[in-house]
């Protein structure tokens, strides 16, 4: 179904949509751009890069999966468990970028297949994402054409906003986008032919405003395969700190820790609780007895490369970086993978 | 009777004075409230702003520090370390909003137990209005 | 109502048994499923021990699937929850979840002799096979046991071992040379050398500690074992147990799904990251 | 901001002779912030090194890395690394040689004076900017910043866009150096501890509805503690199992191990690792501002450790990364160390 909305009434139709819990990014004073609960002060959607993306709300950094307690009955000493599965109102994202929601995509695979999360689904099934096409690019380090994605990707969307000057040309490709559309019609018109031209176009324009780009993305991750042992990676990592910036703020990063955290020790009750991990930190593979199947931070940059760029590919198909170039544009130490990957490419031996 | 707040204070007494104050106040039979969880550690110097931290991540409504006075350190030094880094902590805690009367610090020798009770009264009676800690506490 | 795949049954310790004292103490227990919990599993697969408050910790299953009455860990006390399990007696509670892992390719087996080499707990995950081997004698052609430990008080299962000599030849060896010591002395491979098991169509199954392995396996080639005749087990921290939370892999592979268990031909291609 | 061009030679020199390992200096970055930390090991690569305005980091953290790395090694190469600091860096590199972390011949040290201004500060110039990068920042002679970004150049007042911390700066230029570059200009701030009384001048409720909002948002990236030159535990009171297991840790050790702060980015768990860090660093942060660049939530981590820094003054009269010789300012006292807050 495809429509058009002016935007003026966009503030209306964020209002419609009070059977759902929306988020919309918002600018906070400092300048940094976060997903917030939607509270009636939307004027119109801003071309935004949040520091951190939609995938918290997804994939948040806490889940409790389940409560123990230890009861004492006299000598007799019961132990309880109660699963806690998250209740999750039906809730829309708008003003995701379309390299995020191809990230929660590549996130639904991660978390079906054989073995369902459970969890990630009761939040990620009542979700809708509404993207908007990134006319211009929301960011210097914007690459996701180069990893087989664009600035109107519609993986994992319900629906594609693209803004045409003094509307939003309104593209949904599921039931679930219909829904917030049929919550307030009116405000949606046909879309003239003029329309469909124009958005055609900024689309085509959109594309060449994209500032980088990697070269053969597939053919890195055929030569990065050859490349496990070359002493690369330790000139690469040499300013690595070692921090977790580059993978919490990575829409596609997934990896979790799983601990007790108890509340109190006799009689015994607290949580077991997911919280985001990164591959950075070196307790994240450190064995009991000390050993360390990857020890330095070259051996962790070349994780998150393979990872990202060869082993997700062999697995799933799929390059599982999306080019949003957040890890590019917030390390602290301006490791640019772009840069990593080129020189795979030319001259990695 | 509305059930009145009881703060439960984390007390840190040192081994060799106010700990044996606070005995010396118990074997003299003197009545004071009974809120305190005490840990006896063996030097006021060796309390880690950790462990003030963590009582009050666990929960704790107040959290004293009791040595000996200068001079009297069984290690010399210990309680001038003290004196200085629970300055700091109590700086840090009262910057962050915690509030102030929640963290204290006092000299006890082994042979004030009344000064010992009189510590704890004083330090009950400032903690009673402000309620249970919420701020810095751990709500799993 | 769905349950999720981290929601561990609760179990109970039936009985416990101290295979070694001292500071790498292993300790041997059976559990039973309270509330009607099962867990169909095959030789050589891994189930998550839940210790509440303490955490998680992958251990291999060490009775054999055809003992239905009691699942069986045998476990060394290295860390947080391991330490926790050994503090814990018969009528505690604890979890668990899984199967995970591939566990060994027993129906492949068929036919053929089996060499089982062990080093220290390594025995825990070879003895499920090994008794299932033994209940299904007639499948398999000759069956023999290599097994070794740092001094005699570090052998696990001492008692079963005495039985399984008039089952299988059983060949110890301990590292260091003892007073009463008369079997083999020296390191695991070095006695795989001595004992030199013929290939011809036979599967050679090893488990222990990572430096053993790698010696094993290359004195195995010396004595001319193909690299699809040699399994082994490979270890990495695992947290999901199910190949999502993205540590345990070696290359592409998540050690917890498409692992532990390797002949040496898929190992071989895989980078040395375990 | 000094020139390094006479410092250029020197490091060829240094290199061509062998007597230094590699340099630690500033390159071009491409991730849209001009400088990023580069390592430079054959003569004929000296010419990569700049210096500009953006060259914020503090390199003194990776003397940390580099020490790691020699422990790990068998026979590990003893030469210095060479590294350029600012006044800022200068002052770590005296704390970590105060805390006997690092030997003087461990490094070389070239030195630049930042003069009458100091770095950008990376927040208020992206803000200026509107999120676009700048290509190129240099500081004219009439002390403005001149920043040019693909669409044109903009010219701003130094104090506009100079960091918080060189507004504030006790000496811009090094204290510590092998060699120099540009005058020791003797700048003293009128207010040095004037951006904390924002916090300060506010009530105990509002002071912390701050703190808490701050620290809500802290997702526990450690990048803060990754960043700084001072923090080099080998195990850190956050970290989940310790580091510092070898072969022989017994198992008990580790399963007695406490775990003091839990995994959860929760509000007290941030609370709990963020004071305690601020402890940690009192008497030993040099300011150099890295914590709150780095964070990429923009926590101003950098009023905890300015204010333990103002405490460690006025009440204890202990200045930072002046003395090598001085004890730490928590295992020494003074009979006059104020105790009125004891009762």
């Amino acid at each position: 179904m495809e429509k058009t909305l002016a935007k003026k009434s966009f503030p209306q139709w964020v209002k419609a949509l009070d059977s759902w819990t929306v988020y919309v990014p918002r600018k906070d004073d400092e300048g940094r751009w976060d997903f917030v609960r939607a509270d009636g002060q939307e004027t119109a959607l801003d071309i935004s890069q949040t520091t951190l993306p939609p995938k918290k709300i997804l994939f948040p950094q806490r889940e409790v999966f389940l409560e123990f307690r230890k009861t004492q009955a006299g000598n007799l000493e019961t132990t309880e468990i109660k699963e806690v599965l998250p209740e999750v109102h039906p809730t829309v994202v708008i003003g995701a970028r379309p390299c995020e929601a191809r990230a929660a995509w590549l996130l639904d695979k991660v978390f079906g297949g054989e073995f369902q999360d459970i969890y990630y689904w009761k939040r990620r099934e009542p979700t809708t994402l509404v993207g908007l096409a990134c006319t211009p690019p929301p960011s210097d380090n914007c690459f996701c054409p180069s990893v087989e994605g664009s600035p109107h990707s519609e993986e994992g969307l319900d629906v594609l906003l693209t803004d045409l000057g003094d509307r939003y040309y309104v593209k949904s490709m599921t039931a679930k986008g219909e829904a917030l559309i049929s919550a307030a019609p009116k405000l949606f018109s046909e879309p003239s032919a003029e329309d469909q031209k124009r958005v055609k176009a900024a689309h085509a324009e959109s594309e060449k405003q994209i500032k980088r780009q990697v070269k053969d993305a597939r053919g890195i991750s055929e030569k990065l395969k050859g490349m496990f042992d070359s002493p690369f990676w330790d000139e690469e990592a040499m300013s690595c700190l070692r921090c977790g910036i580059c993978t919490y703020l990575c829409p596609s990063c997934h990896c979790f820790d799983i601990n007790d955290e108890i509340e109190t020790s006799s009689p015994l009750r607290g949580q077991r609780v997911r919280t985001w991990d990164t591959c950075q930190f070196p307790d994240f593979t450190m064995h009991s007895s000390g050993h360390n199947p990857r020890p330095d931070k070259a051996s962790r940059l070349r994780q998150r490369l393979l990872h990202k760029f060869q082993y997700f590919v062999q697995v799933y198909g799929q390059i599982m970086c999306v080019g949003c170039g957040r890890c590019i544009t917030l390390c602290p130490v301006g490791i640019d993978i772009i840069k990593v990957l080129d020189k795979v490419r030319q001259d990695g031996d | 009777m509305a059930e009145e707040f009881e703060p439960r204070i984390v007390a840190f007494l040192c081994k060799w004075c106010s700990s044996a104050g606070a005995d010396l106040a118990g074997v003299s039979r003197m009545e004071y409230p009974p809120n305190i969880v005490p840990i006896q550690v063996m030097c006021s110097g060796s309390v880690s702003p950790l462990y003030i931290f963590s009582a009050f991540n666990k929960g704790a409504d107040g959290v004293l520090v009791s040595g000996c006075h200068p001079g009297d350190c069984h290690y010399i030094k210990g309680n001038y370390y003290a004196r200085r880094r629970l300055n700091l902590v109590n700086k840090l805690l009262e910057y962050v909003g915690l509030e102030p009367q929640r963290f204290r610090m006092s000299w006890v020798s082994a042979a004030e137990g009344t000064k010992y009770t009189q510590v704890i009264k004083d330090f009950v009676k400032d903690l009673k209005p402000l309620g249970p800690q919420t701020k810095l506490r751990r709500n799993a | 109502m769905e349950t999720s795949v981290y929601t561990p049954q609760l179990a109970k310790i039936i009985q416990t048994k101290d295979e070694v004292v001292g500071p790498r103490a292993i300790k041997t227990f059976r559990t039973q499923f309270v509330n009607g919990g099962r867990l169909d599993f095959r030789c050589g697969q891994c189930a998550m021990l839940s210790v509440f408050g303490k955490g998680e910790s992958m251990i291999s299953i060490s009775s054999s699937p055809l003992v239905k009455d009691y699942l069986q860990f045998s476990i060394l006390r290295t860390g947080r929850v391991t330490a926790a399990l050994h503090d814990m007696e018969a009528g505690d509670t604890i979890g668990i979840r899984g199967p995970y892992g591939n566990g060994f390719p027993i129906e492949e087996w068929r036919g053929k002799n089996l060499v089982f080499i062990g080093g220290g707990i390594g025995l825990a995950p070879l003895w499920s096979v090994v008794q299932t081997a033994l209940l299904r004698k007639r499948e398999f052609g000759a069956l023999s046991l290599i097994y070794g430990a740092r001094t005699s008080k570090d052998i696990v299962f001492k008692d079963e071992l005495e039985e399984l000599k008039d089952k299988m030849p059983v060949h110890l060896s301990i590292d260091v040379a003892e007073p009463d010591w008369k079997d083999f002395v020296g390191f695991v491979p070095t006695n795989v050398l001595d004992k030199k098991p013929s290939p011809t169509n036979t599967i050679a199954i090893t488990c222990g500690p990572p430096i053993m392995i790698k010696f094993v396996i290359k004195n195995l080639k010396d004595l001319k074992f193909e690299d699809e005749q040699i399994y082994t087990t490979v270890e990495n921290k695992m947290k999901c147990g199910i190949g999502k939370c993205g540590r345990c892999n070696i290359g592409f592979h998540y050690v917890c799904k498409d692992g532990p268990v390797y002949s040496w031909a898929e190992l071989k291609k895989l980078p040395q990251e375990y | 901001m000094a020139k390094i061009d006479e410092l250029k030679e020197e490091a060829r020199k240094v290199l061509r002779d062998g007597t230094v390992k590699y340099i630690i200096g500033y390159g071009n970055g491409t991730n849209g912030w001009p400088a990023a930390p580069i390592f430079v090991k054959k003569p004929e690569d000296v010419d990569r090194f700049i210096w500009d305005p953006t060259c914020v980091h503090n390199l003194v953290r990776f003397l940390i890395d580099e020490k790691r790395r020699k422990a790990r090694q068998k026979q590990p190469d003893k030469r210095p690394v060479g590294i350029f600091v600012k006044g800022c860096d200068s002052r770590a590199i005296v704390v970590l040689l105060q805390e006997k972390f690092i030997e003087r011949s461990d490094v070389y040290i070239l030195g630049v004076s930042c003069e009458k201004a100091g770095v950008v500060d990376a927040a208020k110039l992206s803000k200026k900017l509107a999120g676009k990068m700048p290509k190129r920042v240099e500081l004219d002679d009439q002390n403005r910043f001149v920043v040019t970004t693909e669409s044109g150049k903009i010219e701003a007042a130094a104090d506009e866009l100079l960091a918080e911390r060189c507004r504030e700066c006790p000496a811009n230029f090094p204290v510590i150096y092998d060699v120099l570059s540009g005058e020791k200009v003797k700048r003293t701030p009128d207010k040095p501890y004037g951006s904390l009384e924002k916090i300060e001048s506010l009530s105990a409720e509002e002071r912390w509805t701050f703190w808490k909002a701050q620290l809500d948002k802290c997702i526990r990236c450690y990048a803060c503690r990754s960043a700084c030159p001072m923090c080099y535990c080998d195990e850190c009171v956050v970290d989940s199992i310790n580091l510092a297991v070898t072969a022989d840790t017994t198992a008990d050790e580790k399963a007695q191990r406490i775990r003091w702060v839990q995994r959860s980015a929760e509000s007290s768990e941030n609370f709990v690792y963020h004071l305690v860090r601020a402890m940690h660093l009192a008497g030993r942060c040099i300011d150099c501002g890295e914590c709150e660049r780095v964070c990429p939530l923009d926590i101003p981590l950098r009023f905890l450790n300015k204010k333990l820094e103002k405490e460690a003054k006025e009440l204890f009269g202990y200045d930072v990364g002046f003395d090598a010789s001085l004890p730490a300012l928590i295992s020494c006292f003074r009979d006059e160390d104020p105790q009125d807050f004891i009762r």
